[in-house]
């Protein structure tokens, strides 16, 4: 009896390491489960969407017409930043950063899937604010990203959260 | 295919019908009659059909549902379950016939679909072994063997 | 114990083919260049027609009130799940992505995509589904029928509802074949072809097998001399509608088993199973010269995953045999099986009615739901998938009217608990569907992607985008930003403009001015001249906005 | 704790099944969180090459067949979009310029040399004999009609289009295709160094999933959403596929078939068309023109 219950905890010890085991090596050689942040300047954007009352598209060029909202150069924060803007400390540390940054300081890897597309300008045409997926100024700071799931799409574009109703066709989006 | 071929077709398949489970035969004997019986009508349904009567690939098959249904008026016992166990043949080689036919943009034909299930009623409902029951099934099957040429949509 | 050996054997390197077509994928196997199909796909339809002989045997001939079935019916039966486990692993072996096989799973997922229900592989993949689960309840009840004579009464019922389903799941195998527009693929006889192909193997391997337990069944062998006359006639319309005939096929399938008419051939065990086995070869060859017409090119892996069947059914099927050798060692004991069976048998009326009204309503609503949310179909072709469900879930209350004979209501809800746990589990994960299950990678988005076109329309969307932060989107200033700034930036008036020039201000967008930032490189010298002219435009409004 | 046999076998089954699942996994298509690595220079010449490879193996044009002017798409009566291609066949003479901007515009890959012998180019556009051969994009498309996953569907704009992540490579539907128009990725061909992204904007295809001709879609949807989001109706005006637009002789015309006024509709006024045999009673949108109607 004794012999038994020692051969079912061996048995059960395996298959539970056994299966940790496999979820580490699989965490560990498809790491996308681990998110990148990857900015090399600091920023704030609550700071200068809602203190400033800057529209998102200043910085994020085409997020109000274009397909995509891209990231803005070292030349669009020059635009503002080469005037001595403001005492806030810190201000020392940032011009540093910012003198130092490269000419593109923000990559960001979108969490949508290379084969579909996104017009972010025909979205902010038809209503659908920037809050809608990305959140607040405040909310994007503290981490937020949208989440890219196609039932949420596809729930937004059969009107079911409360904007027109749009295209379902599959190859409107995918490409 | 003109409809008397068609109708000859009907004939061929129910000539060789009452002897298939008359007499008792070894099964692989009977296998041997049927099967022969089914090179018949496949050899006479090749010789008569046109490639513009797209159902002809299923014709040697509806003969050997049509004989099959029709021996089963000669049993002697089970005549019930053989009896709806050879419609049941029937529409099942048709509708499936028809189903594939219908991906290559043949017209599915719906005659036969109406008309068959109506043979269940005299299979269960009227005294198996009585003339009366014989008859009424043979013109069930005689219209669905019709109208499956005749009517299209 | 010889057929584990053999399978082992057999299997092994079997499993290293398998491996490889899995990490390799189709290019790893010799595929048909026009129909993209290769040897997978034969030994699937092989493999499940074997899978017929069990039901066959059990259930068909057992309704038809043939008297030896018993006989050959747990041979059968355990042959049929051994080869439907080997069967259903040949089409994931062949998906080119065989991780994402759910996604054929006929039900709406979090995504709200529906499969295309008028593709036969989901109607193959519902048929096979069904089939496994209904196959191996009947074989579960009529190993315990053995021990409770209670359960003998749901025999006929559940032979009643696998009946159909068997011949069901071959037609929808030969429809694979049948919809297409592939010249030799086409038949709309097929249906009937591929179940009398599939009886004709099935009877032939129940011939190998008893012959291999030192048995014989001589109503066996005639219904293969039977079969194969049937089969005879379907070769020779494929001849004569299509052209088809290969005389190596005929021989094999056809003429070898005639041999049996003869007796003193016939008497020798030898002879008989190499009779059953040269049909099977017959009908294997005749299966892959469907898939594969051309000349063939195979690698080692066609010939592994040939191994891969042969020593995965044979390991399988001992296996089982010896699991209920031990169980229940009626099972395979022909004396006490005999006895078994002087007992009366009753029919459970009532459970099968019940049940099959329960069937008609699942596939009714399952109808009602699949049309509801993809009304776009042709409702005729649903049809195929409805039976399947209809015959599965008639299986499964029959069984539930079976297991209340036998077991108590607390067990019963255990086991329930536990099923409806695991399949509610099952259904979430398909229903959730996995991550972008896609290779490349997501967009990088930097100041270089997706820049804005230039056209005299979107100078407006340029203005707005670059230039409304400083300026305003009217040309009026933005106070609220520039406050700080100093000296302010001069408002444009249409006077101002035009004494400036149209090249001055552009040149003063490119290369900036005071604190104006150059745009160069930023901004293209199109979209330059288009931004002075939207300028201007502005000014003009504002100056008639001004006098009116 | 008691465990009786069958449920020990029952959860050794579950185990093996859990890590065979793990084991289906392929390193590579799993989507990673970063930008695919592009080759460094990709050279042009081995695409070419590859085109002038293909072309030996297919010396015979396909066989035409008169078809009417392509209408509205069967399964979308009421639309008014018909995207459709027509190629003159009495200007084109079979340059292949075509062939390369096809395969450069969509990122197709090349293949490994064993597939190359086998014949398994990835070609959307083909050229057999001196005759451009690409999707037919059919009304009644047999292709749609077997794929189980509906990756394979109709889109309302009159094509067939195709839907990568729901495609699992059953490849019922390139056995259906009687023009052969469709391609499997047999090979990892990123991994191999076999595809480049020229075109950032078409998405790499992963080893197991089957493509084809796509009309060009990415520079449709960017028609589409340009002209939408400056607020324009959009009738398919305006935008060219690769193939087209590279066409010296402007042999190949791109359009809407239901818009009167494209430049689709007009030249091909007159004109005979003609379709693959094999596909002619599909419904193309893909035709041949030649001679006088």
């Amino acid at each position: 009896m004794r012999t038994r219950k020692v051969k079912w905890i061996v048995i059960w010890a395996v298959l539970i390491v056994g299966g940790a085991g496999l979820v580490a090596w699989d965490l560990a050689s498809f790491p996308e489960y681990f998110y990148e942040r990857s900015s090399r300047v600091p920023f704030n954007h609550e700071k200068h969407a809602e203190a400033l009352g800057l529209d998102c598209s200043k910085c994020h060029v085409g997020a109000e017409a274009g397909i995509r909202a891209t990231m803005p150069s070292k030349a669009d924060c020059m635009d503002c930043h080469n005037l001595p803007l403001t005492e806030s400390e810190g201000i020392e540390r940032l011009d540093k950063a910012l003198l130092n940054a490269p000419d593109a300081p923000f990559v960001f890897t979108s969490l949508l899937p290379s084969n579909v597309v996104f017009p972010h300008g025909l979205h902010v045409k038809s209503g659908v604010s920037c809050e809608t997926c990305h959140g607040s100024a405040k909310e994007i700071d503290a981490g937020r990203r949208p989440q890219v799931r196609m039932q949420d799409c596809l729930a937004c574009h059969q009107g079911k959260l409360g904007f027109p109703k749009a295209s379902t066709d599959c190859a409107r989006c995918h490409r | 295919m003109t409809s008397f071929a068609y109708m000859l077709t009907a004939l061929i398949a129910m000539l060789p019908a009452p002897f298939f489970f008359k007499t008792p035969m070894r099964v692989p004997f009977r296998a041997v009659l049927i099967g022969f019986c089914l090179l018949l009508d496949e050899l006479f349904v090749c010789l008569l059909s046109s490639p513009a009567y797209p159902h002809y690939e299923l014709l040697p098959f509806q003969m050997l549902a049509l004989s099959l249904c029709i021996s089963t008026l000669f049993l002697g016992k089970r005549r019930r379950l053989f009896a709806s166990l050879a419609t049941i043949l029937w529409i099942w080689i048709d509708f499936f016939g028809m189903l594939s036919l219908s991906y290559r943009g043949v017209d599915f034909l719906w005659m036969p679909f109406v008309v068959l299930p109506l043979a269940f009623y005299p299979i269960f409902f009227m005294h198996p072994y009585k003339k009366e029951t014989r008859f009424c099934l043979a013109v069930i099957w005689a219209a669905a063997w019709i109208l499956s040429y005749a009517w299209t949509p | 114990m010889n057929i584990l050996i053999f399978g082992i054997a057999l299997l092994l390197p079997g499993l290293f083919a398998v491996d490889s077509a899995l990490t390799l994928g189709p290019s790893s196997w010799d595929i048909s260049q026009q129909r993209f199909w290769g040897t997978p796909i034969a030994n699937f339809v092989f493999w499940i027609g074997l899978a017929h002989a069990g039901t066959f045997f059990s259930a068909i001939l057992l309704v038809l009130g043939a008297r030896w079935q018993h006989r050959v019916a747990f041979m059968a039966e355990l042959s049929t799940l051994a080869a439907l486990m080997v069967a259903a692993s040949f089409p994931l072996i062949h998906l080119g992505i065989p991780s994402e096989f759910y996604q054929m799973i006929p039900m709406g997922n979090l995504r709200s995509v529906f499969v295309n229900p008028e593709s036969p592989l989901v109607w193959d993949f519902v048929a096979i589904l069904a089939y496994g689960i209904v196959s191996s309840l009947y074989i579960l009840l009529h190993l315990f029928s053995l021990q409770k004579s209670s359960l003998e009464r749901f025999r006929r019922p559940f032979a009643w509802i696998l009946f159909p389903l068997v011949l069901w799941v071959h037609t929808i195998v030969s429809m694979d074949f049948a919809v297409t527009f592939v010249p030799n693929w086409q038949g709309a006889y097929f249906p009937l072809y591929f179940i009398f192909g599939a009886l004709y193997s099935g009877v032939a391997l129940v011939l190998v097998l008893t012959e291999l337990s030192g048995r014989r069944v001589r109503a066996v062998e005639d219904l293969l001399i039977s079969f194969s006359w049937a089969i005879l006639a379907f070769w020779v319309w494929e001849a004569l509608a299509k052209g088809i005939w290969h005389s190596e096929i005929l021989v094999l399938g056809f003429l070898v088993p005639q041999l049996l008419w003869i007796s003193k051939i016939r008497e020798i065990q030898g002879a008989r199973v190499l009779v059953a086995i040269s049909g099977m070869v017959s009908l294997w060859w005749e299966r892959l010269l469907l898939v594969q017409p051309e000349s063939l090119d195979w690698t080692w892996v066609d010939i592994g995953l040939l191994s891969f069947g042969i020593g995965a059914f044979c390991v399988l099927f001992s296996l089982l045999r010896r699991g209920v050798q031990k169980a229940f060692p009626l099972a395979l004991d022909e004396n006490a099986l005999e006895e078994l069976r002087a007992r009366p048998v009753q029919f459970a009326r009532k459970p099968f009615w019940i049940s099959i009204c329960f069937g008609a309503l699942a596939a009714l609503l399952f109808a009602v739901y699949f049309v509801w949310n993809v009304p776009s179909i042709t409702w005729m072709r649903l049809i195929p998938i409805l039976f399947p469900i209809a015959a599965l879930t008639a299986a499964l209350s029959l069984s539930f009217f079976a297991a209340r004979k036998v077991w108590s209501s607390k067990r019963i809800a255990w086991i329930l608990g536990i099923l409806l746990l695991w399949g509610v589990g099952v259904w979430g994960l398909v229903f959730r569907g996995s991550d972008v299950s896609y290779s490349e990678a997501f967009v990088t988005v930097s100041d270089q992607a997706g820049k804005l076109k230039s056209s005299a329309v979107d100078a407006r969307e340029i203005w707005n985008a670059r230039c409304a932060a400083c300026h305003g989107k009217d040309g009026n200033l933005n106070r609220k930003f520039v406050h700080e700034y100093y000296p302010l930036p001069q408002t444009l008036s249409l006077s101002r403009i035009d004494s400036l020039g149209m090249d001055s201000l552009k040149r003063v967008i490119l290369d900036g001015r005071n604190y104006m930032r150059p745009f160069r490189g930023r901004i293209s010298d199109k979209e330059a001249a288009a931004l002075v002219h939207y300028l201007k435009s502005m000014a003009l409004q504002k100056e008639k906005g001004g006098l009116e | 704790m008691k465990i009786s046999r069958a449920s020990f076998l029952k959860l050794l089954a579950g185990a093996m099944a859990a890590v065979s699942l793990f084991g289906c996994r392929k390193g590579k298509p799993l989507p990673r969180n970063k930008h695919a690595k592009s080759l460094n220079k990709p050279d042009k010449n081995l695409w070419q090459k590859e085109i002038d490879e293909a072309r030996l193996l297919k010396p015979r044009p396909e066989p035409l067949a008169p078809v009417p002017r392509p209408g509205a798409h069967p399964k979308f009566r009421n639309g008014n979009i018909r995207f459709g291609m027509a190629i003159d066949l009495d200007i084109c003479d079979g340059c292949g310029k075509c062939a390369l901007a096809c395969m450069l515009e969509n990122n197709v890959p090349r293949v490994t040399s064993e597939d190359a012998k086998k014949g398994r180019y990835m070609h959307w556009l083909e050229l057999r004999g001196k005759m451009p051969v690409m999707c037919a994009h059919c009304g009644n498309a047999p292709c749609e009609k077997v794929c189980p996953t509906g990756a394979a569907v109709a889109s309302p704009d009159g094509f067939s289009s195709m839907v990568y992540p729901r495609c699992i490579g059953t490849r019922f539907c390139g056995a259906n295709c009687p023009l052969h128009a469709r391609k499997f990725n047999y090979a990892d061909s990123l991994t191999l160094g076999l595809a480049a992204k020229f075109n950032p904007e078409v998405p790499l295809r992963p080893q197991g999933v089957m493509e084809k001709c796509s009309l060009c879609i990415q520079r449709l949807q960017n028609a589409r959403i340009q002209a939408k989001t400056f607020g324009t109706e959009w009738l398919g005006k305006n935008v060219f596929p690769a193939c087209a637009e590279a066409c010296p002789k402007g042999a190949i015309l791109f359009g809407n078939w239901l818009d009167p006024e494209s430049e689709l509709v007009r030249k091909t006024q007159n004109r005979g068309i003609y379709a693959p045999k094999s596909v002619a009673k599909f419904l193309p949108a893909v035709v041949y023109l030649r001679g006088k109607a």
